[in-house]
């Protein structure tokens, strides 16, 4: 008999988060009172005890090298005892005890070349998705659009001005890796030519049957090309999903021809409204690498249209249904197509079926 | 005639405060047909279940529509209810008539029918209760005469019908009756020889109180607004304040579904870029409010009951439409509309049904009209977008 | 050549309203001012003019033999100069000049049997189908419904107290002839079985592709019955539409388990919130003739509950949105069950998807 | 590694005050992995196109999720970024690190990857980004040893995610790092062996604001609020009124969605039994309102982006769980679900999908839960009741 082989460990799951709490927040876990917010980016807990905790957050590209991740280490070690986390948004935050070394860890956070802020009512990270910098289904990038809004929104993420907090998404396809459709500004990319079949190696990498399936609209139909077995797409029916794509490896969407929409109105939280889904505003704009002028310029004014109009704690949607929609198309200067009306499942959900008319068009 | 039998059922339902049906059967149970409707009425009482059976096709030569053919199941029990079909006849616009008017129709009604009708039937129709085949038209010619004609069944345009509008409402923002009878005239030939893919409902009201629930139940809703301000009385504004009857700040401001009003204890103020035109405040303090002066009405499509994919609300094809005789945008619209769906509709499919299917964008594109932000409660949320070929060109 | 024959006379339509309008409002036609409620079942116009208009409504139950019918008339012809009208609920009203002559009219209305009200926050009459009394759809008796409710709910029709204006609506099924998908109260007829077929008449009468087309959920399938050409019913998949049995002659949903539903909440004008559907209160009573007391006392319960709750203006739908549904259940004491829960097309629409809850159940 | 070619489009994005992610790319270009990418994205920022190509099989022996194949099309031009696979890595509850632990995982990932990472991937997990598929094994062995576990993919259950809720919160309402914590431990055979019909996600927060966004995009969100009332502390009232730096008539009371607020200039009136528990008064007044003490929380289902029904907003399931360890109903509840939907679910059907195509009411029946009012907005208005067999014998 053979020794029993040495038991490969598996299935350990995470490290446990207490490992990773500082004192402070060990003493005072579930035990806080309230918290301030004196400065932007940073948030001050208050606990029973009377223990107060800064945490100081920085913005992030989220894609980070290994350098920089050891440079907020560093910067952790020096400042916070060593101790950091980051946001559910994907802003570094630093975890201090010490409020004497706030300000020179904001000092050296901005010398670094990490804004600080994202707290109240600002504009905070862009949630973001992969891109051309690795998904196979990205009609646009993630990190050069976020970085060409976020450049030009800076002043938003560092300070508390706005009406309410603004959320800010990007998802790259329809997949919407990310909470995309349920942000007060949405950005995705969209294709817009049906899915292009590589004839050639459709027979030997890609279940037919299946992918005639996965097809919402039933536009993809077996066809023989070229003597082979494969498939075809009834292009009026697509409504370019990608589904086929992600089942099949010879289908792909990409196409220079690709770009993005815009999205307003959507929310998360339970504050107030209950949480709605994002409304179309622009239904495409180019693709402009490296600077995506277009979509800066229209995010940016969606952003200003809003600052100017809103009240004090009203998002976004909570804005645009209070003045109603043909407000916001004449405000933002928005043309209103026949793209904006909803045309797919549950469509004449969508349609006005009132009167309430706010002063109807002459 | 069957001879008489017991009624016990149906006999309890003659007493009691509120007008009994019972005795309505009885007082019309001197024609054969009414005593022997009272046998099979009580039967159907008795075993919990109705005995009509599925209408088969009667009629009036040249027309297809204005009379629902009906038999009985228990013909052989009760001969004289065997046939019993029902006559569908246009209303004048509003419901308002003269007794002599009246009398003229139940005369005709007596000499032809069994003396048994609705005032009205849902749709607004006239309905003559209870016809023998024989006598559909015999029906048709007297009432022809005395200047009726035939309602609409089947696939056919139905009798437009209205709240009484300026007759006696004050708020009527256009003329309903004017308007109703002009379609009525204009839409004969739709109303009697069904030509569409289902039945096609037009309802108008003159406010958007909506007293003739047209947004519900018609294909097209014609209900009357305004583009202005609204007409405030600030000396009534006063009496209503001092009067108590109503608290302006809970019963009115509280409640405008806008949020755009103001009231500071002496007077209202209305942001009426804001107002949504609901009417509430105006209803509540009718002496001081009134709509504004700039009046039309907004064009709905679309609403219907519950068959077959759900019920629908009519929603807004043209926010703001101007109400003036001879009414050529409205009737070229409903002309548009009736080729569209006429040649792309479904057998049984209501053009609410048909816009969802082909898309509103689509049936906006086909008809003709822009789309407009009005149109819709909200932009789509879902990121499906038919991009046109052309679009997808970079 | 034979002479042309005379020309038939068609397509008059409807006589000109002119024809029946009483003089005070042809005075007045457009010109009114306002109006007043002096008392239940009056109303008075009140013209620019100073022309005052009363209409006096009375209840009536629609079904009108020719006798009652010419009642009215000579009604009209002593208090009213012969002008009479209906309303689009189905009341009758008579139109006087003379103030002096209301009184009169509703001692004599009265002595005939015909209550006087339903203007105002009142419960007017119950707009309503034809039934067991005349036709082929129907799972209940409209009429004798519609009676046994009224002369239970009488004293709402005849004074102004509840909270706003109370409709309520029957329709004897589906097909819901009437504004009843919309109503403060509905009563609806419900099959619930599925359809029963005459196999022996059905390949005469019936054209089998088409019924087999117009089921919306395919449970109707070809068959073979006796040697003949029929159909069969998919039990489970049938949602009772009765649109086969529009269709087809051969097939009926009349069963003595039919019964009733009560829906509540729904509303038409655009007054506050805008139109809606009636929501689904009981899934279903019995038919239990004459006098349906099941059904009676539950509509009886809900204008009391309603009454008792409601703020002034407020809909019975606005009043349940207020509350929230958990409320309504349980102050009306109905129990809430699987049926209410919505599974047809759109059902997903209607789950509670935020965490807006009053007071959560333990 | 090819040789560096200039990349003045990626260039551009070095500038402007936002950190830059071609920064970040340039950090780590010693690895000639990355070096290529960065031509790579060149490319398509030239071209306007992305240029990889569908994911593969990759993977780690017994694990069945966790990384994701990523090849490239420009393989022959960048043959270093040929492979460029995820290894999806379980974040530690509520995203806390010590500098030493980022240190282990940054030195690994240096021996055997690009050095490229994500802090974090939309999911939560921690993400490495371009590994070959030679490295996988090394990768995760040299994890495991540091105490991380891979995270999920395909058809598993994704790692677990949460707000911060109790270690620094002062509204958190259970503990939702515990809770975190607990399930991916409990559900590690779940989280790496694909055995489900699609993905399944679970997300935690503290309270309803949802600083997780959970129940837009969890198939099991499960969100902290309270049953009894909630805290005022007057003094802090008085404070705030005073202060002037919030108008409580304005900014709170007129903005409570259940209009159940009441201010008289000195004290703060909430009808309780009216609160829809949304937060918003407690977020503009954080010293003088508080959540009340009975606290647990909501556990809602479904929820999913667009792909392929549309997106889903997640629905209420459990008005009100009370949320302590060993949190056996919650596991039992989820159990129920994946059995049910795991037998009847289609490929590639969401949890969310699959309820709404057999119904809520069959659903629940299912599971063992009892319908209650609270899990929707409204019952149904259309009239398409399913009655059992049974239901309609008279
Ligand atoms: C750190 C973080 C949680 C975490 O575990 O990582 C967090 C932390 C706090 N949130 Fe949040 N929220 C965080 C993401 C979110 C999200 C999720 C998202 O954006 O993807 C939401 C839902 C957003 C939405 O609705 O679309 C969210 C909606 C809120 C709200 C509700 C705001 C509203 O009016 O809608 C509050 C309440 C408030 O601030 O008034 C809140 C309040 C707070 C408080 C004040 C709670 C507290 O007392 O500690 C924290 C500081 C807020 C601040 O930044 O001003 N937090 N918060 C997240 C920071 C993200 C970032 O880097 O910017
Ligand atoms: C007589 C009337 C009910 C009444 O008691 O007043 C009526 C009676 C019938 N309706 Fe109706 N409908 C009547 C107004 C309505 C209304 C209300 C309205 O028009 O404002 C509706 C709902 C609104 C709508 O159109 O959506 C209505 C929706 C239906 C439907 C479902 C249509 C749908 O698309 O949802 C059917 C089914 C059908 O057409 O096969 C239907 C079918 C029928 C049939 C023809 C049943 C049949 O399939 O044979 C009924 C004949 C009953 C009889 O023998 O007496 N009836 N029907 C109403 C017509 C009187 C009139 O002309 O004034
Ligand atoms: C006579 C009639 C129109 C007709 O041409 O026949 C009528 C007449 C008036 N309606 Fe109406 N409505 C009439 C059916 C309706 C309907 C349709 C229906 O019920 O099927 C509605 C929509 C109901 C719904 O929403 O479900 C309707 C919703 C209103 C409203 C809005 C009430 C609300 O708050 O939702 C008002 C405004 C008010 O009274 O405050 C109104 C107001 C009025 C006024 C005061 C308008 C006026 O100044 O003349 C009229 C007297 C009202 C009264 O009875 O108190 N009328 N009214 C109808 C009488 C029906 C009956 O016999 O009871
Ligand atoms: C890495 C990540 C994006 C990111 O940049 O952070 C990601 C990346 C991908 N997602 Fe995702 N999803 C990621 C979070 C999400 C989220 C957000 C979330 O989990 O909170 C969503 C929306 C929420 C949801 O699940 O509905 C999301 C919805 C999808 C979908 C659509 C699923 C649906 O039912 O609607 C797909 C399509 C699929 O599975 O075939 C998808 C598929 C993919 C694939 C695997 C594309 C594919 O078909 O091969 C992407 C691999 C990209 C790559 O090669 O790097 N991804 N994906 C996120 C995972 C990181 C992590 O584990 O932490
Ligand atoms: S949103 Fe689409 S393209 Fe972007 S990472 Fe997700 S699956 Fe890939
Ligand atoms: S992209 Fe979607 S709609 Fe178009 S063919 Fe593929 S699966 Fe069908
Ligand atoms: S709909 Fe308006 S105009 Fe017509 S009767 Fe009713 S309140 Fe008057
Ligand atoms: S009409 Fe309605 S929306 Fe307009 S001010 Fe009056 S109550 Fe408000
Ligand atoms: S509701 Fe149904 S049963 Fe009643 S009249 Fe209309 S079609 Fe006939
Ligand atoms: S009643 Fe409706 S669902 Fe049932 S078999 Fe007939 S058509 Fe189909
Ligand atoms: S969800 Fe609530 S408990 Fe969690 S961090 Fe946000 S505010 Fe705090
Ligand atoms: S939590 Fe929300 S609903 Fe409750 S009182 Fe505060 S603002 Fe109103």
């Amino acid at each position: 008999m053979c020794p029993a082989p040495a038991k490969r460990k598996t299935d350990i799951g995470a490290p446990h988060y207490d490992k990773f709490l500082p004192p402070i927040i060990k003493r005072n876990y579930g035990n806080w009172r309230h918290h301030e917010l004196p400065r932007p980016g940073v948030v001050v807990h208050v606990a029973e005890s009377g223990d107060k905790l800064y945490s100081v957050r920085a913005g992030s590209p989220r894609l980070l090298s290994i350098e920089t991740l050891r440079l907020f280490a560093a910067i952790a070690d020096e400042f916070s005892d060593g101790y950091l986390r980051f946001t559910s948004r994907n802003n570094v935050e630093f975890l201090l005890a010490d409020p004497a070394k706030v300000d020179p860890l904001i000092a050296r956070l901005k010398q670094e070349g990490y804004p600080v802020g994202g707290t109240g009512a600002s504009i905070t990270n862009i949630v973001h998705t992969q891109g051309w910098v690795h998904c196979n289904s990205a009609a646009s990038d993630a990190s050069g659009v976020v970085k060409s809004v976020m450049d030009e929104l800076l002043p938003y993420f560092e300070s508390m001005t706005l009406p309410a907090r603004l959320r800010i998404a990007f998802a790259c396809c329809l997949n919407m890796c990310g909470a995309v459709h349920c942000s007060d500004i949405s950005i995705l990319g969209m294709h817009r030519r049906p899915p292009k079949i590589n004839h050639a190696t459709l027979a030997k990498n890609c279940e037919i049957p299946t992918t005639i399936a996965s097809c919402p609209t039933g536009a993809v139909r077996p066809a023989t090309v070229d003597g082979k077995p494969s498939l075809e797409i009834i292009e009026e029916q697509c409504v370019l999903c990608g589904n086929c794509c992600a089942v099949c490896p010879s289908m792909s969407l990409n196409d220079p021809g690709d770009g993005i929409s815009i999205w307003v109105g959507g929310k998360v939280s339970n504050a107030r409204r209950e949480p709605m889904f994002s409304k179309l505003a622009i239904p495409y704009l180019p693709n402009n690498p490296p600077r995506w002028p277009e979509v800066v310029s229209a995010v940016k004014n969606l952003v200003e249209v809003y600052a100017a109009h809103a009240r004090r704690f009203e998002r976004m949607g909570e804005w645009i249904e209070r003045i109603g929609w043909p407000r916001f198309f004449k405000l933002t200067g928005i043309e209103f197509t026949k793209h904006h009306i909803d045309d797919f499942r549950h469509a004449g959900e969508s349609f006005k079926r009132s009167v309430h008319l706010r002063r109807p068009p002459a | 005639m069957t001879e008489k039998k017991p009624t016990p059922l149906l006999d309890n339902l003659e007493a009691g405060p509120w007008p009994s049906f019972v005795k309505e059967l009885k007082k019309s149970a001197k024609s054969p047909m009414v005593q022997d409707l009272l046998g099979v009425l009580e039967r159907s009482y008795e075993d919990k279940m109705g005995h009509w059976k599925h209408g088969g096709l009667v009629g009036v030569r040249g027309y297809g529509g204005g009379v629902i053919g009906r038999y009985n199941e228990l013909a052989r029990e009760f001969p004289d209810a065997a046939e019993f079909h029902t006559v569908r006849i246009n209303q004048p616009a509003g419901w308002f008539y003269t007794s002599d008017v009246i009398r003229t129709l139940c005369d005709i009604w007596e000499r032809h029918g069994s003396g048994l009708t609705n005032f009205h039937g849902a749709t607004g129709d006239i309905i003559f209760l209870g016809a023998r085949t024989s006598e559909i038209e015999a029906v048709f010619g007297e009432l022809i005469e005395a200047g009726f004609d035939l309602g609409g069944s089947g696939s056919c345009l139905r009798t437009p019908s209205c709240c009484c509008g300026m007759a006696r409402c004050e708020w009527a923002c256009y003329d309903t009756m004017a308007l109703t009878y002009d379609l009525t005239q204009t839409f004969q030939d739709e109303l009697h020889r069904p030509s569409f893919p289902y039945k096609f409902k037009i309802k108008s009201s003159g406010c958007p109180n909506d007293c003739v629930a047209a947004i519900a139940r018609a294909d097209l809703s014609i209900i009357g607004t305004w583009r202005d301000d609204i007409q405030v009385d600030r000396t009534a504004v006063t009496q209503y304040a001092a009067g108590g009857q109503i608290d302006i700040a809970a019963d009115v401001v509280a409640r405008c579904p806008a949020g755009c009003m103001t009231w500071d204890g002496r007077s209202i103020g209305i942001d009426n870029e804001s107002c949504v035109r609901c009417m509430h405040c105006i209803n509540a303090m009718p002496k001081a409010l009134a709509p504004g002066k700039d009046r039309g009405a907004t064009v709905l499509v679309g609403g219907k009951a519950t068959i077959l994919g759900g019920a629908l609300l009519s929603s807004v094809l043209v926010p703001f439409l101007r109400m003036e005789p001879p009414y050529d945008d409205l009737k070229e619209l409903i002309r548009a509309i009736w080729d569209l769906w006429g040649d792309h509709g479904k057998n049984r499919e209501r053009v609410g049904e048909f816009i969802q299917r082909i898309g509103l964008g689509n049936f906006l594109e086909q008809i003709g009209l822009d789309p407009q932000p009005e149109m819709v409660a909200q932009p789509r949320t879902n990121p499906y977008i038919s991009y046109e070929p052309k679009e997808g060109r970079p």
